[in-house]
């Protein structure tokens, strides 16, 4: 895969419309785990828009999102930055060559009220 | 039937006599028993020929457009479905109703002599109507029919009242009935695109344009039809085109939409048995379904639905949906 | 024999890039009935314009098609253009070849085609078109404003200065509006009081202006020049008359309870009350689900202090109707509800406040008397934390996709001045952009940067928490790329504003067209700003769009000037576009009166030769040309086909379908 | 070059728009002015108001061979005519309704509400009425109902 297909699989995989960004900053100003962050939430959605997903690739904050989804929920414009780390997150390990969910391992009753991309997420994080 | 018959009879004769109505639109006999034909009588000595039976199944109230403009008054008979049409015309100030009398008479379903000649009984000489069953004469015996198979198609679904009486003559009971008369086009709502297509080409394509529908049609009494209107841009030339059968019948149904009673004279008339009743039905039903129940006819005053509205009414491109198909 | 000349315009190259002028022009000369045809840089400039009359004269046209941009832009110039050549003017089509062609389609060839399918669509109408002569209707001097505020009161002390009678009609009990809250203004500071309450009062004063305050439009019939309007009085319960304003009533008044609205609830008034010291008129009201006469039936405390007898508690709404020539739509702004902004904490900490409720803090005549204290414990706040954009530029659907316009301004103002009066203060500034378009107004801002030094951080605020009786603000700070937490002592929100909602219904009265964010939409967005589509209504301040003080002012004075040259006229030249039934075929059946909305169409018997010397009388519609607004409705609810409408006749419109058509 | 005539054969259909002048027809040329494109086969007629369409209009267009009819107003309660748009919604919902019941495809025939400022609206109804007809083909059914010769 080459790096422009890889952004663009990103930008499909995140369903989000990273010009929509007004660049205000409020997805990092409520992130609860910022400080762990070595790309800032804001940063996945600048970097992808100018097409540098190297390094977002080997950020350590793919792995330090919680996938709260407070910065999706705060947004004001309807982008969804927690949606582009794991989107990152998911080209990471396809890029590994595994896919970590296993779809008998999902519990078989979840909580209508999680967001299923939390759920998915988690599964690619821990069984990492 | 014969006892009204007599009633109405004296009660013409007696009108005239007295010069309260200068005239009495009725029903007068014709060639054979099953075919009177609709006639105006102005004098005791006219009445000979004055009849009421089974086959009076015309619409009376078309003709007091122009006989309410006369001197005079005018008495006529008019059926349950045929008073619908003179309040709609009152309505549409198309009829002096202060010049009008009229005596509100019993129907007990008329009878189609297509229908009878269909089963296969010809030279028809009379008929005897006992309940469901039709007794009828022929120079080569007596035959009984089902009364339900050989009734107008307009009557197989009637259970229309009086709306307008000066005084009535009704001397056997209707027995009550309940009929869905939107049956055949909710069958026709029920096919796909592509047969109802099939199923109205085929029909109308038996159109030969004689304009009888729009002639007889109480709601079509313009001045001067659109069709005859070479300024409308829609007037009819002979044999135009090919679409022209189905352009004729779509404006006809939409320009009687909201305004017809239902009184199906259209399907009666028709020499090509073309179901044109089926038109205007669709139209009373997608107006029942999406502004309410409402009956053309049932008052003289008031607006149509189409020229009334409320602010939540159903969007068009939402008529479709909730169909099933 | 008719002979139609065509012109197609270039409009320099926003036609001509994408279509083949020449070609098109070219193309339908063959057509039939057209004797000329030409090609030219700028129909509507002069050399155009001369262009058309020259040839109307030199082939004696009997009607003209142009091929330029909307007619909704030039229909009128060229009309008049045909007019000086001795042509009726309703004897001009205008093709849209582009914001219907040439600006939606790229490709040339297609472009082209479908120009020439227009222009041919557009020959087609004029064919059928008929000379029409416009009708006169007489105008009533009067103007009616609709909205008490400073676009209100300019636009009313414009036209009433110029002579013409003008009513005020304001929903609250004084006129002031927004304003009249307000402390100080940008970008000079000035007290916004000691500007505004000279104007209400020239208003008060005025032989020519009638404030009716307290009171709402209830219904509008009618059209420009000769609009009639029902006013609602709603019943304030004293004698609008007889008080002299000497508030002996509030002093008695034993509910005191009622939050006061001009204060943003910050404080308590008395059930009877006069909004605020220098309203507008004097004259006091009783809020009825307050005062406990109207609840128990006992008290009746003001009515015996009264020293004028003003109170009645009897009073009822009363209904007033008018005839004006013109309207004026200023119906102001609020801020916007914030409860789905939960992450602000507004509902559930008094100390986070919004702007407009800091300006009451900060004003004299406020709950504080102009003294900042936080409103939970009436301390003194030593850090303040201002966040801008609350609810602008949100297409996330919690806000407002728009920009309000005036937050940064007003915030960069209450910095300053905050830091002004307690320089011991700590001011911070949470901002995505600063924007600042206007004289003197980035300097404004650079001052209280630069001279007060209020910190601004460009970030957002993402969460506001109360610890231990501290407001923590964590946001992002993203120039140096960090997310940072302030302690503050009182947060102010820059809500954003949204139109009054009670305009919505009025746009419905006025058929004046509204966009989705219930700005009233003008007739043109650069050349005719303060016009409505609807002729004869006007739009000034924030009913139209986000607007500060000197906008909203000049758009009231523009309105002013349009209402004044409106009112100015006698006569006004009505459509000659309107309905017309041929007696002929008239049925009389009166379903065209039952569809029309400005009860144009009456009935009239008429007498008619049948042939061989017999007559009938027939029941025939009529229509009032001046009346007549020509929407068409009756055209389509005629059975008969009688009824037609000039200018847009069912041949004309079926002539256009079948060019469109034509393969 | 091969290629650029079979592309030129396939089914363009035609459209014919009806928009009033005060909504529809404002909101085309506020698309017009932001550039917001739709296909060149949808022509516009402007009239007064929605409620002047009579529905032998839409018909006549069928009749020549339009292949889609899309009618537009002002959003009921905003007709610069007070009421004119809710008499075309009343009629334009039976029409529609009742051609379909004679066979017509319903996806030839729309109407929509589009206002002055809704210049985005125009065009993205615009195009996709234009792929809903464009889907369905040609319009036969209402310029030929008689059976024809060799069927």
């Amino acid at each position: 895969m080459t790096n422009e297909e890889r952004v663009e699989n990103i930008n499909r995989l995140s369903g989000t419309d990273v010009r929509k960004c007004m660049k205000c900053g409020k997805c990092s100003g409520r992130c609860p785990a910022f400080k762990d962050m070595d790309i800032k939430p804001h940063q996945f959605v600048t970097k992808l828009g100018k097409g540098q997903i190297e390094e977002l690739l080997e950020s350590k904050s793919i792995w330090n999102c919680l996938s709260c989804m407070a910065c999706v929920e705060r947004c004001p414009r309807g982008v969804a930055p927690a949606a582009v780390i794991e989107a990152v997150r998911d080209t990471v390990v396809r890029m590994q060559g595994k896919n970590g969910i296993k779809a008998e391992e999902i519990p078989p009753i979840v909580d209508e009220l999680i967001p299923q991309q939390l759920l998915v997420s988690a599964y690619r994080k821990y069984n990492k | 039937m014969k006892d009204v018959e007599l009633k109405m009879l004296e009660r013409a004769k007696a009108l005239l006599e007295s010069g309260e109505v200068a005239r009495v639109i009725g029903w007068k006999k014709g060639d054979f028993c099953h075919d009177p034909s609709p006639a105006s009588f102005e004098s005791v000595e006219e009445l000979d020929s004055f009849v009421y039976d089974y086959f009076c199944g015309a619409n009376l109230s078309k003709y007091l457009i122009q006989m309410s403009k006369k001197e005079g008054k005018t008495a006529v008979f008019l059926k349950p479905c045929d008073s619908y049409s003179f309040n709609q015309l009152v309505k549409e100030h198309r009829i002096k109703r202060e010049n009008v009398y009229v005596i509100a008479v019993e129907c007990l379903g008329k009878l189609d002599i297509e229908k009878i000649k269909a089963k296969g009984v010809s030279f028809v000489t009379g008929v005897e109507v006992q309940d469901k069953e039709v007794k009828v004469t022929t120079p080569y015996g007596e035959e009984v029919l089902s009364k339900p198979d050989v009734v107008l198609t307009k009557c197989a679904t009637c259970n229309k009242t009086h709306q307008v009486k000066d005084e009535e003559i009704i001397l056997h009971e209707r027995p009550e009935r309940d009929v869905n008369r939107f049956e055949e086009v909710e069958k026709l709502e029920a096919m796909t695109e592509d047969e109802r297509f099939a199923y109205w080409r085929a029909q109308l394509s038996k159109c030969i344009r004689c304009n009888a529908c729009r002639n007889v049609c109480p709601a079509c009494s313009c001045v001067k039809c659109v069709f005859d209107n070479p300024a409308s841009g829609i007037a009819a030339k002979a044999n135009d085109d090919k679409f022209e059968e189905q352009l004729f019948h779509i404006i006809r149904a939409f320009h009687v939409a909201g305004r017809c009673t239902d009184c199906g004279e259209c399907s009666r008339v028709c020499p090509q048995n073309i179901p044109l009743h089926l038109l205007n039905r669709k139209f009373i039903k997608d107006i029942d379904g999406l502004y309410g129940e409402y009956q053309a006819g049932e008052t003289d005053e008031g607006k149509t639905p189409l020229t009334s509205y409320t602010e939540g009414d159903a969007e068009p491109n939402d008529v479709f949906k909730g169909e099933a198909k | 024999m008719q002979r139609i000349g065509v012109f197609i315009c270039w409009c320099g190259s926003n036609i001509a890039a994408t279509v083949d002028v020449e070609k098109v022009a070219e193309v339908i000369k063959s057509e039939p009935g057209v004797v000329y045809s030409a090609n030219y840089q700028y129909m509507c400039s002069e050399n155009g314009q001369q262009l058309i009359k020259q040839a109307i004269k030199e082939h004696n046209l009997t009607g003209i098609v142009v091929g330029a941009c909307s007619p909704r832009m030039h229909e009128a110039t060229f009309r008049k253009a045909a007019e000086a050549a001795g042509l009726n003017p309703y004897m001009v089509e205008i093709a849209n070849i582009r914001e219907h062609c040439s600006w939606i389609h790229k490709d040339m060839d297609e472009a082209t085609e479908k120009a020439v399918i227009l222009v041919r669509t557009a020959i087609a109408k004029v064919k059928l078109n008929a000379p029409l002569t416009a009708g006169e209707s007489p105008v009533v001097k009067r103007a009616l404003v609709i909205g008490g505020g400073i676009a209100g009161i300019q636009a009313a002390l414009d036209i009433a200065d110029a002579g013409f009678e003008v009513d005020i009609v304001e929903k609250n009990a004084t006129i002031g509006g927004r304003m009249a809250q307000i402390d100080k203004t940008f970008p000079t500071l000035d007290c916004s009081a000691c500007i505004l309450t000279p104007k209400m009062v020239d208003c008060a004063q005025h032989e020519k202006i009638d404030i009716l305050s307290y009171s709402e439009v209830e219904d509008v019939k009618g059209f420009v020049g000769n609009f009639s309007v029902t006013i609602r009085r709603k019943a304030r319960y004293v004698d609008e008359t007889k008080c002299t304003g000497c508030k002996i009533c509030m002093e008695k008044c034993p509910s005191k309870k009622g939050l006061n609205t001009f204060n943003m609830g910050l404080n308590t008034r008395p059930a009877i009350h006069i909004p605020f010291a220098q309203a507008i008129p004097n004259v006091a009201v009783i809020d009825a689900e307050q005062c406990i006469k109207f609840k128990t039936g006992k008290c009746g405390i003001c009515q015996k202090f009264c020293g004028v007898g003003a109170i009645d508690y009897e009073q009822k709404d009363s209904f007033i109707e008018r005839q004006y020539g013109a309207i004026v739509v200023a119906t102001g702004f609020k801020p916007i509800e914030l409860t789905a902004f939960n992450e602000y904490g507004y509902a559930d900490n008094k100390d986070v406040i919004t702007s407009l409720e800091l300006e009451r803090l900060m004003n004299a005549a406020g709950p504080t008397n102009g003294v900042l204290l936080r409103p939970s414990d009436g301390q003194h706040p030593k850090v303040i934390t201002f966040i801008q954009c609350v609810g602008s530029r949100d297409t996330s659907g919690c806000g407002k996709p728009y920009c309000s316009k005036i937050c940064c301004m007003y915030t960069a103002k209450h910095a300053m001045l905050i830091r002004e009066k307690y320089p011991d203060t700590e001011v911070h500034v949470f901002y995505i952009d600063v924007r600042t378009p206007g004289k003197n107004y980035d300097e404004f801002y650079r001052r209280a940067v630069e001279q007060y030094g209020v910190d601004y951080i460009k970030g957002m605020v993402g969460k506001v928490y109360n610890e231990n009786g501290k407001l923590m603000v964590q946001g992002s700070n993203l120039i140096d790329n960090e997310q940072i937490t302030i302690e503050s002592d009182l947060v102010v929100l820059a809500a954003a504003i949204e139109p009054e909602p009670s305009v919505r219904k009025i746009a419905t009265l006025l058929t004046a067209s509204i966009d989705t964010n219930n700005f009233l939409t003008e007739s043109h967005a650069k050349l005719r700003p303060v016009e409505s589509p609807t002729a004869g209504v006007y739009l000034a301040g924030v009913c139209q769009g986000p607007k500060d003080i000197p906008e909203t002012v000049s758009q009231a004075s523009a309105c002013a000037a349009k209402v004044i040259g409106l009112l100015a006229k006698d006569k006004l030249k009505t459509n000659p576009c309107v309905a017309t039934p041929d007696e002929t075929m008239c049925n009389g059946c009166s379903q065209c009166a039952n569809v029309c909305a400005y009860g144009a169409i009456t009935y009239v018997e008429k007498e008619f030769r049948l042939g061989g010397g017999k007559t009938e009388i027939r029941r025939v519609a009529s229509v009032n040309p001046a009346v007549c607004q020509g929407c068409g409705a009756c055209t389509v609810t005629c059975p008969s086909g009688a009824m037609d409408l000039k200018g847009f006749s069912s041949k004309q419109i079926m002539s256009e379908v079948d060019a469109i058509c034509k393969k | 070059m091969q290629e650029v005539t079979t592309e030129k054969k396939e089914f363009t259909p035609n459209i014919v728009a009806f928009c009033c002048n005060w909504c529809s027809y404002a909101g085309a040329d506020l698309a017009g002015s932001s550039r917001l494109t739709y296909p060149a086969n949808v022509k516009i007629i402007r009239v007064p108001c929605s409620c002047r369409v009579n529905p032998t209009f839409v018909l006549k267009a069928f009749q020549q061979g339009a292949d889609g009819v899309i009618l537009c107003g002002c959003h009921p309660g905003d007709c610069h005519y007070v009421t004119g748009n809710y008499y075309t919604r009343r009629r334009m919902a039976l029409l529609y309704s009742f051609l379909n019941y004679m066979g017509i495809e319903k996806e030839r025939t729309r109407v929509e509400w589009v206002s002055a400022a809704e210049g985005a609206r125009f065009s993205a109804v615009m195009n996709d009425f234009v792929a809903q007809v464009t889907a369905l083909g040609e319009n036969k059914r209402l310029t030929d109902l008689r059976v024809k010769e060799g069927e």
